[in-house]
């Protein structure tokens, strides 16, 4: 599904990444870990089109559509309520049965009650799952997460943790993170970068 | 037709924004009225019709700038422009729905702008000046919208954007100034060709201003 | 030389001048391309001077 | 990449004869016009001028679609230098088009001259070409920045020259039209090789900047690898 070959990023005059080869078929898990700095967002960036290679191959065979991206950033708007900031996510990724699948996921990530309140009064934690619920919303089929569990309570922890193993037959992963125990059970390969 | 949907839908949102945040429209109002009141001392009492006019454009031109400057503030603040890019929808929709949404404040300021001036200097506005005008709001947005995109990308955004956009108005306030003081259609037909070839090569070329 | 031709002569003159100062830029850049090749020879010099130094200790400790 | 560099000496010759032979010929070879008299020879480098800064642009945008359309990748760095390029001859034109409108009208600028406007607001918006390329950092985001608004450039040529043309109708109603008296067959002659001069000039010094720029990158190449 995402093969690369020497992937090489230079931002400027600071090199990011150099002679990367990454490897991964459909269903599979791969964990990408390393220091800060290594470049481990570079590299999730690049696997989403959200950035060009300065050198190297890259291929990804999966339509824009069906790609679920959680970043560092939440990607939603303050001013807007959770429940307004997943439905122009759900038109735009033209989700089927749009409300109900909104209501489905605030729920598993208990956010339901919070769903009327602007973005912008939420917790770190909270604006967390409400980027969760963003990333899951249109059922991709590559998962593409950059330190999920960062800003999760333990009950966040828990509850990704549930959603992770829930969608790990439907999907393929690609997760960059500081601690790689907490997905140790569910990973098939794992790729560490240098500093 | 999805397309439109997804124009519709970034569209919505711009105005739903708007509302709740209020942070626009009101100061555009504001600009624009305050600068035709001081525009007005800065007018000897016996100046030409082209003069008023003048002033007119320049106050419409610095007005729609005011709102560009705040056009992709809300994805650069919040850094919420990744996802839309990542959306699956053609990322000129992104254009588009921005230029829409940025025409609603425009128009919705020059209802406002275009009674005070006649009020003001009475100089006699005509359907050509009105045609003038909105053929100009199109040119204005289409442009502004996406040299808003590229400035949203830079490090000096507030500076870089009045820079980008002048000499691209050049031409949209020669066609409006002229639609309302000469005679003639040649400077409506002219804004018309000039709102078609830029609105095309923004649509084509938006794409490039977003991703890498 | 009537008004004229002292415009016409300043007209050919600000071409002429404004190609001797691009020559003028160029030549400075050129000097510090040099200089960069120099530094760098040097990096080069050090780099292959770390390399063989272990080589020539070990046989004599 | 030695290829490229090896025409420039070429070039900067070719360039040189044009020169040369120029001048002799609007020294020498070109009679003075009637009622212009000597003012007239201005024109014989005024307007190539203007003709190579419009070459320049061109090839800046052709470049910068090369970038955008091909994904080339020396384009973005020669789309910048055939703009640079464009703007330096864009400045002589504005210099040599004001001498001209001293003599011909008295006055250092004249808004009447339909091609010295439009070679301010061209000016004005290749200036702002520059600022835009270096408020972004170097990489792809900025090669696809400089791109797009080199294709706008190119359009807002013809645009604002009939908006030009037609703002002289409501604010000088006497339209005085500069582009050239009638040449006889020796003006034409002298016309045609000062242009030809010019654009060898610009082609040369166009690769001689190129050549430059090359050599930063690969020195910063080098200075990497030895790092």
């Amino acid at each position: 599904m995402i093969r690369a070959q020497g992937l090489e990023k230079r931002y400027g005059e600071k090199r990011v990444l150099r002679g990367v080869d990454l490897e991964l078929g459909r269903g599979g898990f791969l964990v990408v870990t390393g220091p800060n700095g290594a470049g481990k967002t570079t590299l999730l960036r690049l696997c989403v089109g959200l950035a060009q290679p300065t050198a190297g191959e890259l291929e990804v065979a999966v339509p824009r559509g069906r790609v679920g991206f959680l970043a560092h950033e939440p990607l939603v708007y303050r001013e807007l309520t959770a429940l307004e900031n997943l439905d122009l996510y759900g038109r735009l990724y033209r989700v089927p049965e749009r409300r109900e699948r909104i209501g489905m996921l605030l729920e598993r990530f208990r956010l339901w009650d919070a769903r009327r309140e602007r973005a912008g009064s939420f917790s770190r934690g909270m604006l967390q799952r409400l980027a969760l619920c963003r990333a899951f919303l249109h059922e991709p089929d590559l998962y593409v997460l950059d330190e999920p569990f960062t800003a999760l309570d333990d009950e966040g922890v828990e509850l990704l943790g549930r959603e992770l193993l829930e969608r790990r037959e439907r999907g393929t992963f690609l997760v960059a993170t500081h601690d790689p125990g907490r997905v140790q059970a569910l990973a098939t390969a794992s790729l560490r970068l240098a500093a | 037709m999805s397309y439109l949907a997804d124009v519709a839908t970034l569209a919505r949102k711009d105005l739903r924004l708007e509302l709740r945040a209020r942070d626009t429209l009101p100061a555009m109002l504001l600009f624009v009225v305050s600068t035709l009141v001081v525009f007005h001392f800065t007018l000897p009492r016996d100046a030409s019709r082209l003069a008023a006019f003048g002033l007119l454009w320049v106050a419409l031109v610095f007005t729609a700038l005011l709102g560009l400057t705040r056009c992709f503030a809300a994805e650069r603040e919040q850094d919420v422009m990744d996802g839309l890019v990542l959306a699956p929808s053609d990322r000129s929709a992104i254009w588009l729905g921005k230029a829409i949404s940025m025409l609603a404040f425009l128009v919705a300021a020059e209802t406002v702008a275009l009674p005070a001036f006649a009020l003001f200097f009475d100089p006699g506005i005509d359907g050509r000046t009105i045609a003038g005008v909105a053929l100009a709001d199109l040119g204005i947005c289409a442009v502004g919208t996406l040299l808003a995109g590229m400035a949203a990308a830079s490090r000096a955004r507030e500076l870089l954007l009045p820079l980008l956009f002048l000499p691209l108005a050049i031409p949209i306030v020669i066609g409006g100034v002229g639609a309302s003081v000469a005679g003639g259609s040649r400077y409506v037909e002219f804004l018309a060709l000039y709102d078609a070839i830029f609105a095309i090569i923004c649509w084509a070329s938006f794409e490039y201003v977003v991703t890498e | 030389m009537t008004a004229a031709e002292k415009y016409v002569a300043a007209a050919y003159l600000v071409v002429f001048v404004t190609v001797l100062a691009y020559v003028l830029i160029i030549s400075l850049k050129l000097v510090r391309l040099e200089r960069e090749v120099a530094e760098l020879t040097e990096l080069a010099r050090e780099r292959r001077a770390r390399v063989e130094a272990p080589r020539e200790v070990t046989p004599v400790g | 990449m030695s290829s490229p560099n090896s025409r420039v000496p070429a070039l900067a010759a070719l360039a040189l004869v044009a020169m040369a032979a120029a001048v002799a010929m609007v020294a020498f070879f070109a009679p003075e016009d009637a009622d212009q008299g000597l003012s007239q020879k201005i024109f014989y480098f005024h307007v190539p001028i203007a003709l190579t800064a419009y070459a320049c642009f061109g090839w800046g945008a052709w470049k910068a679609l090369r970038h955008l359309w091909k994904r080339e990748p020396g384009a973005d760095l020669e789309s910048y230098v055939a703009i640079h390029q464009g703007v330096i001859f864009g400045a002589l034109t504005l210099v040599t088009g004001s001498i001209w409108a001293k003599i011909s009208w008295g006055v250092w600028w004249a808004w009447s001259s339909n091609q010295l406007v439009l070679f301010l607001v061209l000016f004005l918006f290749y200036a702002a070409y520059f600022m835009l390329r270096f408020s972004v950092e170097p990489g792809p985001r900025r090669a696809n920045l400089s791109a797009v608004y080199a294709l706008f450039g190119v359009a807002l040529i013809p645009v604002s020259f009939l908006a030009i043309r037609l703002a002289n109708d409501f604010i000088h109603p006497t339209v005085f039209t500069s582009n050239g008296p009638q040449m006889s067959g020796r003006m034409f002659a002298t016309f045609c090789v000062s242009w030809a001069a010019m654009l060898l000039l610009a082609g040369a010094l166009y690769h001689v900047e190129l050549a430059g720029k090359r050599l930063d990158s690969r020195l910063r190449e080098l200075r990497e690898l030895l790092a």
